[in-house]
């Protein structure tokens, strides 16, 4: 099939060209400035070197391992929750815990400032109860919450299709040798979702190191490393170190997913 | 046919309630905002009467954004259409090494920060004024964001209805490449298509990362406005914004939704 | 390892009625001796996986409905603490585990060290001779070795009964019928009580002591294979287990008589009889030789031997055999004998 | 839209007010910015080469650096004249338009039976707990002018930002919220009780927003400082940027400015009744101009500082 | 509408080796005679799928084969402008197009008129006697219903030659040998050129004018369906087309002297000697009646036969055939006669 083989190259020209001017040459570009700073190539460490990005980093690191944590343990409770059971309002309830789908960062941070900000319903609610004012929007936990709010539905998404793909007769095989049921959990279900608990987590986690519009939102001295970035780019415009610490991050992230991929197999991106 | 393991009643107790904590978790704040963007005073509660004229506010104040967001939203999934479909075809036709490394590089920006994305479009084509000052420069961040979600869906589903099988039974007729990609790939990829534009039109209408460093005070899309509200204006302003929001988008994700249950093959 | 005779099964007014309403079974007995292979057959939706997994206690009866393992009654036991052997379709072999932690999983849950049930498992591997598989994937196991793997896993734990639902279904021909001979062997020489699931007629003959004949929800025979095969029930089982040819006529002084000729028969004159039997109770002949004549419609060369359709007057169609040096053209006219121990009227 | 102006929020010193008033006078369309400070300069710098903006309203210091950056061009408006040498920078590259007090922004509604605070001091009692935000120092205008102004009630002065500092990592105790941008509808919705914030919002929310707001100028002293307009060296209008600088400065925009509770750059008179709303004038005794260049050259510094030393 | 007898092909030094290296076929030589149905039958892997697409223009050969149609050289044409008709194992049937807009495919990028070729699908429906599903969506067909429009499609746009790769193999037993007659009639009436991909014995015994056996990338054997049967070339064409038994022994005056007992057979003394003999060859008798004698392993119920395995001394397996009524029992002996005209001594 010759004839097809030039149709699929004339097909992939245009992609090709795309990616190339638009993203490809705007990286080198970003390479450029980072090396072209005033400290050179030296900014390219910066990170490691800088105490402060140090720290940051690391609180960026260990906030994104908490909320990927965090979001996978209710995530795989509330997926095998919904792909076992069928019951009145199941639809109404998958449909409303993976509506925040596509909620925008900032949208998300404005929930959270609803949720736990000063005048939010936690600190109505812990008013009420005298338990003094609850307010976490703008510190880690804030952020923290947010992520796992943006997280959480995509989560949810894979691992419920991934349960749902699973082989009950796998289960009731277990059961039939004896099984109890936390045995089951740990050597059948678990084991059977844990590439999409791979493929969901990296994105989760990839999600909460790069996110900005969340921050951005509740904008309170958060150290993360987007929130870096954003500070160094609109302060005195250090485009070198903002240039070295985004491909930094960008390097990061695309190792956490690469890494992902190769252990959960291919669609690792595809949940994003 | 499946059943599992039979309710338990602790466990079921146990799942059922962090279900629903995870459901109020994300709804509860949602709610709030609906409620706060017709509320006359956040502050003072529902108490202090309904109105409708926080909506009215945004929408004198914003409708540019909204207007702009949607435009570039189908100006997206038009390039991204274009770009994306005839795309996928080629790379899922021959899986090769060439094929995966386009595939690695187009789904690259996925992986890289929204942030960084910006600054290096910002860095490589700020210097192009009329380009910098269009929306076409949002456009263009758009599109290198969403169009790894059409291709993979686009991939996804050519890979599920084995098209080329369907091909060579074209090509076994008589029919040429051109018209084997309308008349079969097209029509048979349809499925990965829509839910691939859906998603696509979802992405570019709540995009902010890229979006936040790509705009220009002429080219305000609807998240950034938020962003505005949400740091400058009234509570009941920026809830209200958000209810607009909503508006959009959800019907989007529910169209998703319903969607991706329709062509995964149903869930029983 | 050899497995105790198992247990023998009662399965007492058992219906069973979905939550979507869908009466998969409608109460019916049923009793497996201990030690035998009772085949389950019937056409797909006819209600044997169901009965199976009532059996296994992956599902539960309606109400009423009880289940007695030797004489015990189970119904409320959980699958777990039955105690049975499962093996399924899809063979349901776990992907995480090596072939031997698959056949150990068992033991493994009943607390035997590590030591101890690989070595149990070892055995069982190598009496069903797959012992070089043990270290592999579950992923690098063809078809056939997948299959003796799910079997070896089952009987690992020494069950008191064997359930196996469509074991063979996922192989290919020449497989399914290889396989069907091992493990007709092995039920047999282990002397468990195995109830097995097919809807595959030549599988049910070759492997079951008794046969149960399904349909709709419902029992329509139950009897050892030459019962079923000889002396079917009613139509539906006739057609169900083999061929059948049918012959529209009257009996008249100890004569047959139909469109195509005459056939020799004992019993009672009968204005209106039909003449059952099956393709090889019939001989083909040069038409001289024969009562019944009827025109070659299509040969089928099969190596052992030919199937020939034949055709009479009013759409009436024959299936007979032949051997393979016959010489049968398409349109000629040929004489059927018929073997009287070996046809029926009805 | 006819010239594009680099930070004019709507809500920020009713610049949403003059922006319609500039289209309707001067015809000339100028769209609303969210932008602060460091994000208008920034966006100037990357756009160097070809600029988007064609004028800017910036703290003074960033003025300052722009200049220093040379992304402004000189222009003189009509009323140029009338500045105070110190506010404006002799060839016209920034010129001061108004200026402001920065003081507390208080809602007492949201305050509770907490008492209004009078003092810089009073902010670290554990009482205010949760109360106190104030803008990123690093980041905004505002923020930094906050930090001067406490360094130099505190003793401080732009030399030494010890005190300022020191007086940062003890309100952390308190988790003072630290926006990035204005934050005048956080005050009004309650969401912060209490803002280092400007005169002018505390007033305008006390009497355009009808709320329960008082402005305090601290027991320690405080500071003025000026807010400047440039205009974009390479405007891509400079004509329509002109004549927007020209209306700033006119006694129309003044008026505006001080109908704003805002301080005119010229000496134009105050109407009586918003001269009125201000506080007395020995309170405002206590806010004092400092030398706004060295303000800038220390702001890098002290930047440095406070990340390193608040956390 | 009947085609006219399609092309002859030539298959000339055709070998194909896939980019990662997978010699699929060695260069081999075919010829398809015009109009004749040539079945290509293999174990799984052994190229039939491969030679198959070569042939179509579905796959190129590597140099210096060629493929030739009446003579003309069509290696450089690709598979749309072949005219073949395919149909393929999974159907390939395209879900976005009505059964008749599938039929009617290839006449439309043919250029044919709306009206035209749905009138010319509408009659290639009706001779497969399906004109009643022309509106239909894919999906709402059945299993061997989408098989006939598979075909209809192929032989709509009146190929030159007709290509099925494994037609049947996605249908259940029972359906498969229907289909398989229906096929047969149709090609037979056609007299269309037709190349046949199986890997099923019964269906290329059934179905085809000539038979190729292949193994391994190459041709181990071409011939009729008898033959291949009766004649194979070799034990592994002997024992693809059916089940071969094999006995060890010397021939000296005319008897087959082997462990088992005595088989009187015509020939030279030979001091190493092999008997070959299909089951239906042998017909089991008591064992005085005999001259050989075997014991019985295994006996397996089929309905209209047993099959039955017997062992003799050191190893030897023999699979032979029964009446269903015939009583055996595991461990009796048995004697074995063989019929003289079917054996064969190598
Ligand atoms: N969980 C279930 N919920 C509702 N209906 C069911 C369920 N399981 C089976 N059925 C229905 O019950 C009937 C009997 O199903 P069952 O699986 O027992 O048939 P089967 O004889 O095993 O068929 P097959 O040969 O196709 O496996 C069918 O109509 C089936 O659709
Ligand atoms: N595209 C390909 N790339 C590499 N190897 C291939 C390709 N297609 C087939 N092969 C290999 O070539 C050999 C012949 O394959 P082919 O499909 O022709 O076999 P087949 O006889 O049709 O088998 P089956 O009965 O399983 O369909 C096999 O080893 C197969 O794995
Ligand atoms: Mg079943
Ligand atoms: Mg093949």
């Amino acid at each position: 099939m010759h004839s097809a083989d030039r149709l699929a190259r004339l097909f992939l020209l245009p992609l090709f060209l795309f990616v190339a001017a638009f993203f490809v040459l705007p990286l080198v570009r970003l390479v450029g400035v980072a090396g072209a700073g005033p400290n050179g190539l030296a900014e390219y460490v910066a990170i490691l070197t800088n105490p402060r990005h140090l720290a940051t980093l690391v609180a960026t690191l260990l906030l994104s391992a908490a909320v990927t944590a965090a979001t996978l343990a209710a995530g795989t409770v509330v997926a095998l929750f919904l792909a076992r059971n069928r019951f009145p309002g199941r639809a109404l309830l998958v449909s409303l815990l993976t509506l925040p789908l596509a909620f925008p960062g900032v949208v998300v941070g404005f929930m959270v400032i609803l949720l736990a900000g000063r005048q939010g319903l936690l600190s109505s609610l812990s008013m009420s109860l005298g338990l003094g004012r609850w307010v976490f929007a703008y510190s880690m936990a804030g952020l923290f919450a947010g992520y796992v709010y943006f997280s959480l539905p995509r989560v949810l998404v894979t691992l419920m299709a991934a349960a749902e793909k699973l082989d009950p007769a796998l289960e009731e095989a277990a059961r039939s040798l004896g099984a109890g049921r936390l045995e089951v959990l740990r050597d059948v279900t678990l084991p059977g979702i844990a590439p999409a608990l791979m493929a969901s987590g990296a994105i989760a986690f990839a999600t909460a190191m790069g996110a900005f519009g969340t921050a951005f939102t509740l904008a309170t001295r958060i150290d993360v490393l987007a929130m870096t970035i954003y500070t160094e780019f609109t302060l005195n415009a250090n485009f070198a170190t903002a240039a070295a610490l985004s491909l930094a991050l960008g390097a990061i992230t695309w190792a956490v997913l690469a890494l992902a991929r190769n252990f959960a197999g291919s669609g690792v991106a595809a949940a994003g | 046919m499946r059943s599992g393991l039979p309710p338990h009643r602790l466990t079921f107790a146990f799942q059922l309630l962090v279900t629903l904590l995870a459901c109020a978790f994300l709804m509860v704040p949602a709610g709030a905002s609906i409620l706060a963007g017709f509320t006359v005073s956040y502050f003072r509660g529902p108490s202090s009467g309904l109105t409708l004229n926080w909506i009215g506010e945004v929408l004198n104040l914003y409708s540019g954004t909204i207007a702009l967001s949607i435009a570039i939203a189908l100006g997206t999934l038009g390039v991204t259409l274009l770009l994306g479909v005839p795309a996928a075809w080629a790379l899922a036709r021959r899986p090769s090494r060439l094929s995966r490394l386009v595939e690695e590089v187009v789904t690259l920006p996925v992986a890289i920060p929204g942030l960084a994305l910006a600054l290096a479009l910002i860095l490589a084509y700020g210097g192009f004024r009329d380009f910098r000052m269009s929306p076409l420069f949002i456009l263009t961040g758009h599109v290198l964001y969403t169009l790894p979600f059409m291709l993979r869906a686009v991939m996804a589903v050519l890979a599920a209805v084995d098209v080329r099988t369907l091909e060579e039974g074209a090509a076994s007729l008589g029919a040429s490449p051109l018209q084997r990609f309308f008349h079969v790939v097209v029509p048979n990829a349809r499925g990965g298509i829509l839910a691939g534009a859906l998603m696509v039109v979802t992405l570019s209408i709540g995009e902010f990362n890229l979006t936040w460093m790509l705009h220009t005070p002429l080219t305000k899309t609807l998240p950034v406005g938020l962003a505005d509200s949400y740091a400058s204006m009234r509570l009941e302003i920026a809830s209200a914004y958000t209810l607009v929001f909503f508006v959009m988008i959800v019907p989007l994700l529910v169209a998703l939704q319903v969607f991706g249950r329709a062509t995964s093959g149903g869930t029983k | 390892m050899t497995a105790a005779s198992g247990a023998a099964i009662t399965v007492s007014g058992c219906g069973k009625t979905f939550a979507d309403g869908t009466r998969a079974l409608t109460p019916l007995d049923l009793k497996v001796r201990a030690g035998e292979t009772l085949v389950l057959l019937g056409p797909s939706g006819c209600g044997k996986t169901t009965l199976l997994r009532l059996i296994a206690g992956l599902e539960t009866p309606d109400a009423g409905g009880r289940i007695l393992f030797d004489g015990v009654d189970v119904t409320a036991l959980p699958i777990e603490k039955r105690n049975v052997g499962m093996v399924f379709q899809s063979y349901a072999l776990f992907p995480n585990m090596s072939v031997v932690d698959n056949v150990a999983y068992g033991l493994r849950v009943r607390g035997v060290g590590p030591a101890e049930r690989r070595a149990q498992a070892a055995g069982v591997l190598e009496m069903m001779r797959i012992g070089q598989l043990s270290e592999r994937r579950i992923d690098q196991l063809s078809g056939g070795q997948r299959q003796r793997v799910a079997l070896a896993r089952a009987l690992a734990v020494r069950p008191r009964a064997i359930l196996l639902d469509e074991p063979l279904t996922a192989l290919d021909a020449a497989l399914r019928e290889h396989l069907r001979g091992e493990i007709d062997a092995l039920l047999r020489r282990l002397a468990i009580t195995a109830v097995y699931v097919t809807h595959d007629q030549a599988e049910a003959l070759a492997l079951g002591d008794r046969i149960v004949v399904m349909r709709n929800g419902a029992i329509a025979q139950v009897g050892t294979p030459r019962e079923v095969y000889f002396q079917p029930a009613d139509d539906f089982v006739a057609d169900f287990v083999g061929i059948t040819n049918r012959l529209d006529g009257a009996v008249k002084g100890g004569r047959f008589a139909t469109e195509a000729g005459i056939v020799p028969v004992a019993g009672p004159d009968r204005p209106v009889a039909r003449l059952l039997f099956r393709p090889e109770a019939a001989r083909l002949c040069p038409p001289p030789e024969a009562g019944l004549v009827f025109e070659v419609r299509q040969v089928e060369f099969q190596g052992a031997r030919q199937r020939v359709i034949l055709a009479g007057t009013g759409g009436v169609r024959i299936v007979a055999e032949a051997p393979a040096d016959m010489l049968l053209a398409p349109g000629a006219a040929v004489g059927l004998i018929l073997d009287p121990a070996r046809i029926a009227l009805v | 839209a006819d010239a594009i102006c680099y930070n004019c929020p709507p809500e920020w010193a009713d610049w949403g007010g003059m922006l319609k008033a500039i289209k309707a006078d001067l015809g000339i369309d100028v769209p609303q910015d969210n932008k602060n400070s460091g994000q208008s300069l920034t966006q100037i710098i990357a756009e160097k080469a070809s600029p988007v903006a064609d004028v800017a309203y910036l703290g003074v210091t960033f003025g300052i650096k722009a200049k220093d950056a040379g992304v402004t061009q000189p222009y003189e408006p009509k009323g140029f004249a009338d500045i105070p040498a110190g506010l404006k920078d002799p060839d016209g590259n920034w010129f001061t338009i108004h200026s402001g007090t920065l003081g507390l922004f208080v809602n007492k509604d949201a305050l509770g039976k907490t008492p209004v605070p009078a003092c810089w001091a009073d902010l670290l009692k554990s009482e205010y707990k949760g109360l106190v935000g104030y803008l990123d120092p690093t980041s905004a205008f505002v923020g930094y002018v906050g930090a001067v102004a406490v360094n130099g009630a505190l003793g401080g002065t732009l030399d030494d930002f010890r005190p300022g500092i020191e007086y940062f990592r003890k309100l952390q105790a308190n988790q003072p919220i630290v926006p990035k941008q204005t934050s005048y509808a956080r005050v009004v919705s309650g969401e912060i009780p209490i803002l280092f914030d400007y005169d002018f919002n505390a007033y305008r929310a006390r009497y355009s927003d009808m709320g329960n707001f008082v402005f305090v100028i601290p027991c320690e002293g405080t500071v003025v400082v000026p807010y400047v307009m440039s205009m974009v060296k390479g405007a891509p209008h400079p004509e329509a940027a002109k004549k927007v600088l020209d209306y700033v400065l006119s006694d129309k925009g003044q008026g505006m400015w001080a109908k704003a509770y805002l301080r005119p750059a010229r000496n134009i008179e105050l109407p009586k009744d918003v001269a009125s709303r201000f506080l007395p004038a020995s309170d405002y005794a206590r806010a004092k101009p400092v030398d706004y260049a060295k303000m800038e050259a220390a702001q890098k510094a002290f930047s440095e500082a406070y990340l390193n030393a608040v956390k």
